[in-house]
């Protein structure tokens, strides 16, 4: 077997669209991830004890199974269920219900990092619960939480192509067809390793350089 | 759903746990001699581990396991199924643990290494009596949560052709039509093993001795 | 004589099934500076954040200036909670410096000063910063006001603490080991500040190890150990002749190390 | 070096496989089951080896042959033009000819029915490609779902994401017998009529090999065992003939 | 005279570009305690471990009881690093005391005590543990052996570092803030045992902000300032006469905490 880059140049349009879906599905579930994980997180934290005992179940359930087995409950169970989803927002729902499961024990460490005493003074001062959460947690954990998140999301990118198995039209599809299809087994894997390299490489680079902007403020703690 | 049908999942979750079990295992073996790799000063050195790193952790698993088991071949190593999985998880795994181990030596306190240094030990003494036990200690929990992960990831090694739990539940649903049933005992599987080492392992690192504090 | 600053009474505070506090009866007289001593463990940081209601007492009653904090006696004797915005009202009262300073990391000194007067009381935002100096330059540290806490020292971080906890013009200070977390050498800075505040007629609270400044500055001083309050008088009373033997027995590890000095 | 003078020196031949291609291969009750293994199991005999089976997804199958993970792909495989340049097929196994598996009660009576409806197919499949040509010549699109596998699109028809599923007539054939009342073939088959093989590599290693599949395979037919098991997995038996040469497609 | 038990000449040591010790010259009687005082920064520190070949001096030369520390002069009067062996067997002779204990959080404190005993003295484990035990004893913790430092308070941490550093049997101990990490109430216990030591005639070197440890127990005093060594003597000699004005300024802000406390 030859190494023959001319599949790659005839199917460039395919696999940039493939590309493209798998960067939109990944940004998205993770964007909706972080709101809904932010939600459970805070809702974890204030809402009393048996809020926190509830929500812990989803959440650990989630973070319990493979992905890939979630993603077949729903998309091939759900219809059975009467939740008949097509391949992408079946795909976008598991990914966000996924990612909210990661982000809210991101957020729940982040929470628990800032020392109570800087919210006891804030408290003392006469801020609100939410003047707090916005004003002294959230900027105070960036810092603490850009690390994990950071790492959690280059997971995500890598469990999105799971979505493959359900047939979703993403990175990992498109190639391993156009392999299939082209017979270019070869040219297929390395294509999608080194694109899926980039893509990491890439963001965990845009991490170190956020953290860098973040922790200027900040030479140690104190 | 039968019990019979049950049955078949958990007997296939014993793929399931052996190749995990195994890829933990060397995997973490591995880890150390490429932690320590990280941890010299020599820039020669360290490159290829880092690219080694940079590597299994950037490229999807299920990626990695193609590579593995249709690549490999081209270079005359033709693996069979079962090792193709194990190689892939032990080197993506050790990949991970790699990474945490190399934090746990930097994070043993410089003070503990003097005292040792005071007390007349040797750069092999530190290492082995001072070093790799608070290191262990340190990373433990990390530990623990990488063989959850590994073993959620193992639902991916039918890709090479092992028939693991999550393959047998989608096999045993494309020929009964019970997939919420079979899905959910699958995810029932997973959840009870998950936990039973998330378990295990919150009583043995409190039965280790001392954290650092 | 005059309304205490702080009524303290028959306060008692658990934890779980812990009595960290026994029916304490303390009088905080105003204008004067009252400090806590014990050993550790006694119960002094438990009383003081009762008093900033930062903990709620399992019974009893706190006043302040003659007004319940938290907790009121209603008709019935029963103890009842306080609506929140009247919680409020009585705390904005307190301010509170705490032993590990509290400032917030991603905020210069000016910003720690100024966020509850922008964020809290919708103070236009260079008005804020104006009476943010203002205070910053009564410690001393207007030329610190666009530092971060992290390139602070110790010191400086406590005396932007307490510059923090004075710009709402606060009646009552509550001190919790404000120089403990400090090098030696650090404190005399921050004491200079409470011995300013002290001077100006502050009504103050100060839980320390710094005997010194209790002797000095203290008008009347508390011992507190395993949760009772066992002796509160002048500190000529206290250092002259200790009456309760356990009062002895903990100033004695000090006097000891304290004296020898001079051997 | 000869691939069958190594499989009998092994004593095992490594045969690759899906498992979701009922019912030449399928998983019945947790047991691989199917006409493939009953067919090999007599291949095996009369090379007088033991049958190791390997069992990937379909993407996987073919270049784990080529890779040399295993001798001989059972598959099968409709026997086409393109394949036939890349790959050797054996002695055709069974009927090729593609047609249309319906949802019960679905507005399908002939093929053309599907025009503008939703139907699902094999993802890189021969039988993709004559679903495609089909739905070129129909007034309006048939829209056509790729899947990774048959079972995926059968499962999908079951939950009424798609109408209709476009397979070769034996699989659709068994899959409406096996799910009784729940889906129906609508004939007559719209393809033109291929055939069924199993799949070897052409170079000449492997030349001995796929010829004694072939010779096993033709003895077989010869004394009927073939016909017993194509009745046996279909319900009838199949008119092959003893090699394509030039496939329809 | 006799023979210094350590002897630091010219002393110099750099980090990079900044000098933090500058021509120390200090000598170390046999037998006696030597307190090193001086304020945060002053390079007490730097110091104490460069005399524990810790840090590796930049120039100058320290000898332990004659013998040369890590560097020698050679003929030609360079100076020369000297074989790790005999570095090894000049620095066994010192045993060290952290500020932070440093106790190895995975073995217990008869584990911590006997770890060197035998994986680098080979010695056989019961007897290994016997000198241990009886090292445990001397400081008071026979009946904490099996106790891990996480199990033990500050006081009793660092009184297992203590025997850790003993049982090498070294001519000389160093302590580096012994008990400055500890609770006020707890640094007793610390401070007695090393009164034992001195008394049973053990070499010690003290770093200490404990002025009544170095005023009762020390036999000589050095006062370290911005790495200058700028004044040695008798305790007798800096608390009753202090003659450079940056010392009288130090101690007076120790002694004005410390004497308003009898006021
Ligand atoms: N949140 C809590 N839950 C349970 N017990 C607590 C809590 N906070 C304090 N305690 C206990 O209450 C007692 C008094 O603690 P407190 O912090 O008030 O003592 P302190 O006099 O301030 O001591 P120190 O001088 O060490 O600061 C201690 O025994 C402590 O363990
Ligand atoms: N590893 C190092 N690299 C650079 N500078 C250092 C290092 N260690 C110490 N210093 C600097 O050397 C000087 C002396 O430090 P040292 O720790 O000896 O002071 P010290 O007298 O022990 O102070 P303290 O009482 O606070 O412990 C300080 O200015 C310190 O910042
Ligand atoms: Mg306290
Ligand atoms: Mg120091």
């Amino acid at each position: 077997m030859i190494f023959d880059p001319n599949v790659i140049l005839k199917h460039l349009p395919e696999i940039i669209q493939g590309t493209g879906v798998t960067l939109a599905l990944w940004i998205a579930g993770m964007a909706f991830g972080i709101a809904l994980g932010f939600l459970v997180a805070t809702t974890r934290r204030y809402g009393g004890k048996a809020t926190n005992v509830v929500l812990a179940i989803p959440v650990e359930i989630l973070r319990g199974t493979p992905f890939l087995v979630q993603i077949f409950l729903v998309y091939y169970g759900g219809p059975f269920a009467g939740l008949s989803l097509g391949p992408i927002p079946c795909g976008l729902i598991c990914l966000t219900v996924y990612s909210a499961a990661y982000y809210s024990e991101v957020f729940r460490a982040g929470f628990a990092a800032v020392p109570h005493g800087h919210v006891e003074a804030a408290e003392c001062l006469g801020l609100s619960r939410v003047q707090i959460i916005r004003r002294i947690l959230l900027p105070e954990m960036a810092l603490i939480v850009l690390p994990p998140s950071v790492n959690l999301a280059v997971i995500l990118l890598k469990e999105s192509a799971v979505l493959s198995i359900i047939t979703v039209p993403e990175l990992t599809t498109t190639i391993s067809a156009i392999g299939s299809q082209e017979y270019a087994f070869l040219e297929a894997i390395f294509l999608l390793a080194v694109i899926y390299w980039a893509i990491v490489e890439a963001s965990a680079k845009l991490g170190r350089i956020a953290e860098a902007r973040l922790s200027t403020f900040r030479f140690s703690a104190p | 759903m039968s019990f019979k049908l049950f049955f078949l999942l958990l007997k296939a979750a014993g793929w399931t746990l052996s190749i995990s079990l195994v890829s933990i295992l060397l995997g973490f073996a591995l880890a150390i001699g490429l932690s320590a790799v990280l941890l010299s000063s020599k820039r020669l050195y360290r490159a290829p581990a880092e690219l080694f790193i940079s590597f299994f952790r950037g490229v999807p698993l299920l990626v990695q396991l193609l590579f593995i088991y249709n690549l490999l071949p081209f270079i005359g190593l033709n693996v069979p199924s079962v090792v193709a999985a194990i190689i892939g998880l032990t080197l993506c795994t050790a990949a991970y643990q790699a990474e945490n181990l190399r934090g746990g030596f930097e994070s043993v306190p410089r003070g503990l290494i003097e005292a040792a240094d005071m007390a007349g030990f040797s750069v092999r003494q530190i290492f082995l009596r001072i070093k790799v036990p608070i290191a262990m200690r340190l990373t433990f929990p990390a530990l623990v949560n990488e063989a959850i992960m590994i073993l959620k990831s193992s639902s991916l090694v039918s890709v090479v052709g092992i028939v693991e739990v999550t393959k047998m539940a989608q096999d045993l649903a494309s020929s009964t039509y019970l997939p919420i049933e079979l899905f959910s005992s699958a995810a029932l599987i997973y959840l009870v093993i998950c936990w039973s080492i998330a378990l295990i392992g919150r009583y043995t690192e409190r039965a280790l001795p001392g954290g650092v504090k | 004589m005059t309304l205490p600053a702080i009524n303290v009474k028959k306060l008692v505070k658990r934890f779980g099934t812990a009595t960290v506090l026994q029916d304490i009866d303390l009088e905080v007289p105003e204008g004067k500076v009252s400090c806590l001593i014990g050993p550790s463990g006694s119960g002094k940081s438990t009383l003081l954040r009762c008093m900033a209601f930062l903990e709620e007492s399992s019974e009893g009653m706190i006043t302040v200036n003659g007004e319940a904090l938290g907790f009121f006696e209603n008709a019935r004797g029963e103890r009842e909670r306080l609506p929140a915005a009247q919680i409020r009202a009585v705390r904005s009262q307190i301010g509170m410096v705490f032993q590990q300073f509290n400032l917030w990391p991603h905020m210069t000194a000016l910003g720690n000063v100024s966020e509850a007067l922008k964020t809290v009381h919708k103070v236009p935002k260079t008005e804020a910063e104006d009476r943010a100096m203002a205070q910053l330059k009564k410690v001393g540290l207007e030329n610190r006001a666009n530092h971060y806490p992290s390139q602070l020292s110790g010191g400086q971080q406590q005396r932007v603490a307490i510059a923090r906890a004075l710009t709402l013009s606060p009646k009552i200070m509550l001190f919790d080991e404000p120089t403990s977390a400090l090098d030696p050498e650090l404190t005399g800075e921050v004491l200079n500040v409470m011995r300013d505040l002290a001077a100006e007629g502050m009504t103050m609270v100060v839980v320390s190890h710094e005997i010194g400044f209790a002797a000095t500055v203290g008008n009347q001083i508390s011992f507190l150990d395993q949760g009772r309050l066992l002796f509160t008088g002048a500190p000529a009373d206290v250092f002259a002749k200790p009456r309760h033997p356990r009062l002895e027995q903990f100033l004695d590890t000090y006097l000891d190390r304290g004296a020898s000095m001079l051997v | 070096e000869d691939v069958l003078a190594k499989v009998k020196a092994a004593g095992t031949l490594k045969v690759g496989t899906e498992t979701a291609f009922a019912p030449f291969d399928y998983i019945d009750a947790g047991e691989h089951a199917g006409l493939n293994v009953d067919l090999f199991a007599e291949i095996g005999k009369e090379l007088g080896v033991k049958i190791e089976w390997v069992a990937l997804p379909w993407e996987g199958v073919l270049p784990g042959l080529e890779a040399g993970k295993f001798d001989v792909v059972a598959g099968p495989a409709t026997i086409t033009k393109a394949r036939l340049e890349r790959y050797r097929f054996t002695v055709p196994i069974a009927e090729a000819t593609v047609a249309i598996l319906k949802k019960a009660g679905a507005p399908i009576s002939k093929p053309e029915d599907i025009a503008g409806k939703a139907v699902g197919v094999g993802k890189a499949t021969a039988q993709l490609a004559q679903l495609t040509e089909f739905s070129a010549t129909l007034p309006t699109k048939v829209d056509i779902r790729e899947y990774p596998a048959f079972n995926d699109a059968y499962a999908d028809m079951a939950a009424g994401r798609i109408v209709a599923v476009a397979n070769s007539l034996p699989n659709i054939a068994f899959v409406a017998k096996q799910r009784n009342g729940a889906f129906e073939v609508v004939l007559p088959p719209f393809g033109k009529k291929t055939y069924f093989g199993f799949i070897g590599t052409k170079d000449a290693d492997h030349a001995s090999l796929v010829d004694a599949i072939d010779a096993a395979l033709l003895k077989m037919k010869a004394d009927g065992r073939m016909a017993k098991l194509q009745e046996k997995w279909f319900g009838q038996k199949f008119d092959t003939p003893d090699a394509v040469k030039d496939p329809a497609f």
